[in-house]
């Protein structure tokens, strides 16, 4: 069985590799792709954990069942990432429209 | 864990792509087709005359609304099926609460509708 | 079938690491988001793995299906930058050393703290799951001991997206 | 199978491995070669139904023709435009077919012959269906070229939203045989739930032809209207594999209209152990009646217009596919299932004891429910048509004005310019 460190090791490495993109591209589609690997390897861990710590064999009824707690985030995490996905890429393209770039540096115009 | 039918699954996948690339690439390989490629030839398509421009022409920003409301609407099926599955063992207050949530979704395609999200122009 | 197992895993490692990194490394926006997918796919296959099938399926239908179209409808509707080759910018040095220094520290720390007796930290799984896990997910999310409230909240949350995206991508006509 | 390779002294592992493969090549090449007969099928029935004759030179009845194409494409030459995007032009016609095959993995046909009955098979189908969509985007991207990537997108904001009503339409057989496995729906469907929600049914099946690209949703490949769209610049086997998707997959919607609302194996008892090949006649032949009515509806229907089809979509089938679950859900509220009582009934002999040997125990526990779910859709279909032809009366009138104020326009202006 693999174990559970080699599946956090992976979403690590994922979520670095998404932070790198967030901090080093300019475009902010780009930026926002790299915030989706970063939501990505936080949904591995929490399917990782789930499935190593508290996976629910039967359900109990109505019983507080805290078996599905991982995979609950992870379905809430999916949400919000198609939340920020829609919303973000809606704010980029408005920004497009008026601005004409999607170059996030050259979107400054709060900056004192 | 159904492990015997995931196996399967990925066997699939290899064998999936497979099946089309054998007649594509056979002909090639056998040369049952000529090769003869000159320039006209390799042009891009469109009706004998030269393309102007670039292909990448700009888009209305319709196709984004429809793949927005296409997203929120996919995120529905997060909680619909996991609630379908379950749904003989719930109780009723499961039934209320999925009213509830798809009254709430309802009232954004209604809202998206009234907005003219949803005209093809 | 253990050489199994750590094979699909591997494959599977290779498949998110390499797409995540051509996802980063690739100047072309468009090849960008392909490789997204291969990326996301990977992930996929690790739920699969990790025995939440409905997950994965999801993740096909919801990053693949829907919001990696999204991205690319926005790369299209924002061409203008296509085709340039975009460098990265002044301080991706920084952004490099960030990256790398955050992973040696988490790697770091999993590594020392997984010695096998951590019981947060398990080797194997502490229980083996049957097929119904999906069935226990409906029971909890509609439960109101459970996560009713977040699955409203949720989707109020996806109304707002949806209302305030459309809003802000007609602009005012 | 298994079985018999480890009394060979086979290595249990080795033995499902070889098992597993030998099965996976079976069921997908079933799929590619099943459409030579069906590309045949549907020329002929689309002919006779025209008033042509339809293919009828290769062969008795035209059958080789299907493969005189085959050779026609193999020897034509595979041109790759200047400027392509050479990877993605060329993976786009592998993962086209790919998608489609791909959901041959899940479909029982019969009550042990099924690839791999997953747990989630509804949501897998649905899923790899959506790498189709990927795949236009690919090639139309990949071609370089303004109307191939112009169809794709077409296409493909045409194929995302008929996703929603499908997905909500699917959601009705998963809700009520409580399980999201192919075989475990199949199992649920004493009664076809074609019977128990008929609205559903028409949801899905119309959604489908939709994703196939089939007419009256054919204007994914409107050949007058942008070129043929997405696949403008392939040539030779590549174009046919985009050509062979659309053949597999009209065949594929029948196979999951049959799987998910017309009861799938189960014919009178033929779910039985002991009748596996009984079982696959029995999907197979009502596969083809599906695939009968989509041929029909292909050779008799004008293409329609992407606003419309998009209309359609969106304020039509939508609102009802939603409208249409609460309402089988509160139905299957009302009226659990009760397998015990239904045994009781069963037994007590009589009628209900007739109706258990014909159609099983299941079908008097499930007769309730299907009755009232029955009623509530045909009273929703009633409702959802009542709307429909308002809406298409109201919108008659409106462009009849428009004419008629055109031709008052015209009638005032014409004179003048005649005196100039």
């Amino acid at each position: 069985m693999v174990p559970l460190t080699a599946y956090l090791i992976v979403a690590a490495l994922l979520f670095c590799i998404g932070m790198y993109a967030v901090l080093a591209r300019r475009n902010a589609i780009a930026i926002l792709m790299g915030v989706e690997l970063m939501l990505n390897a936080v949904n591995i861990n929490l399917v990782a954990f789930w499935r190593f710590l508290t996976p629910s064999t039967t359900a109990t009824g109505s019983g507080l069942q805290v078996g599905m707690a991982g995979q609950t985030f992870a379905i809430f995490v999916f949400v919000v990432a198609a939340a920020e996905a829609a919303v973000g890429l809606a704010l980029i393209l408005s920004v497009f429209r008026n601005r004409r770039t999607v170059i996030a540096e050259n979107v400054d115009s709060l900056k004192l | 864990m159904q492990q015997q039918e995931w196996i399967f699954i990925a066997i699939f996948f290899v064998i999936a792509p497979i099946l089309p690339i054998m007649p594509i690439a056979l002909p090639q390989l056998l040369r049952l087709a000529p090769r003869r490629a000159n320039k006209a030839k390799l042009e891009t398509y469109e009706c004998g005359v030269e393309t102007v421009g670039d292909a990448w022409v700009q888009f209305k920003v319709q196709y984004y609304l429809y793949a927005l409301v296409f997203l929120i609407f996919d995120i529905e099926l997060l909680f619909l099926f996991p609630w379908a599955v379950a749904y003989n063992q719930l109780p009723l207050f499961a039934f209320v609460v999925m009213v509830t949530f798809i009254a709430v979704l309802g009232v954004g395609l209604a809202y998206a509708w009234r907005k003219g999200a949803l005209e093809w122009q | 079938m253990n050489w199994l197992e750590w094979g699909f895993f591997g494959v599977l490692t290779i498949l998110v690491i390499g797409g995540g990194l051509a996802v980063v490394l690739n100047r072309n926006l468009f090849h960008s988001a392909l490789w997204l997918i291969v990326s996301l796919f990977g992930v996929a296959g690790l739920f699969v793995m990790l025995s939440a099938p409905f997950l994965a399926a999801v993740q096909v239908l919801v990053y693949i299906g829907a919001i990696v179209i999204l991205i690319i409808f926005a790369i299209m509707l924002t061409r203008r930058m296509m085709g340039i080759s975009e460098a990265p910018n002044s301080q991706w040095t920084l952004g490099l050393a960030a990256a790398a220094l955050t992973f040696l520290v988490i790697a770091m720390t999993l590594v020392l703290a997984s010695n096998g007796a951590n019981p947060l930290i398990p080797r194997e799984p502490l229980t083996q799951i049957g097929g119904e896990s999906l069935r226990d997910l409906g029971v909890a999310l509609v439960d109101l001991n459970q996560y009713v409230l977040p699955f409203l909240l949720a989707s109020v949350l996806l109304e707002a997206a949806m209302v305030g995206a459309i809003v802000l991508a007609r602009g005012e006509e | 199978m298994v079985d018999s390779l480890v009394n060979l002294g086979w290595n249990r592992d080795v033995a499902f491995f070889v098992a597993s493969l030998l099965g996976a090549v079976v069921l997908a090449s079933f799929g590619l070669v099943w459409i030579i007969f069906a590309i045949w099928l549907e020329r002929k029935l689309a002919g006779r139904i025209q008033d042509r004759i339809g293919p009828n030179r290769a062969g008795p009845y035209g059958l080789f023709q299907t493969f005189a194409d085959l050779f026609k494409l193999i020897t034509k030459e595979d041109i790759t435009p200047a400027g392509a995007d050479r990877h993605i032009y060329n993976i786009a016609p592998i993962m086209v077919v790919a998608s489609i095959v791909l959901i041959f993995a899940v479909i029982p046909f019969s009550a042990t012959w099924v690839g791999a009955d997953l747990n989630i098979g509804v949501l897998y189908f649905i899923a790899v269906g959506s790498l189709a969509t990927l795949a236009i985007m690919l090639a139309g991207w990949g071609s370089n070229n303004k109307y191939a990537l112009l169809g794709a997108f077409r296409v493909i904001a045409a194929l995302i939203s008929y996703e929603v009503p499908m997905i909500l339409s699917v959601a009705v057989p998963v809700l009520l045989a409580g399980t999201m496995s192919m075989q475990g729906i199949v199992h649920g469907q004493s009664i076809a739930y074609i019977f128990v929600a008929p609205v559903s049914a028409f949801i899905f099946f119309v959604s489908q032809l939709a994703e196939a690209g089939r007419s009256p949703f054919d204007l994914i490949e409107a050949e007058s209207e942008i070129i043929a769209g997405y696949n403008i610049e392939y040539s030779g086997m590549k174009f046919g594999m985009f050509m062979a998707s659309e053949f597999i997959h009209a065949f594929v919607i029948s196979l999951l209209t049959v799987i998910l609302f017309l009861g799938g194996w189960q014919f009178l008892g033929a779910g039985h152990p002991g009748s596996e090949l009984f079982g696959f006649i029995v999907v197979m032949g009502k596969a083809m009646l599906v695939y009968f009515v989509v041929i029909l509806i292909r050779s008799t229907t004008p293409r329609i217009r992407i606003d419309h089809m998009m209309a359609f979509n969106w304020k039509f089938l939508v609102p009802l596919a939603l409208v249409n679950l609460i309402v089988v859900a509160f139905c299957a509220r009302i009226f659990v299932p009760d397998y015990a009582a239904a045994q009781a009934v069963a037994d007590g002999g009589g009628l209900g004891a007739f109706l258990a040997g014909m159609f099983g125990v299941g079908f008097i526990a499930e007769l309730p429910r299907a009755a009232l779910c029955l009623v509530a859709n045909i009273g929703l279909w009633v409702v959802a048509s009542r709307l429909l032809r308002q809406y298409s009366d109201q919108e008659r009138d409106r462009v009849r004005q428009l004419i008629q104020e055109r031709r008052d326009q015209r009638g005032q202006t014409a004179p003048a310019a005649a005196g100039r």
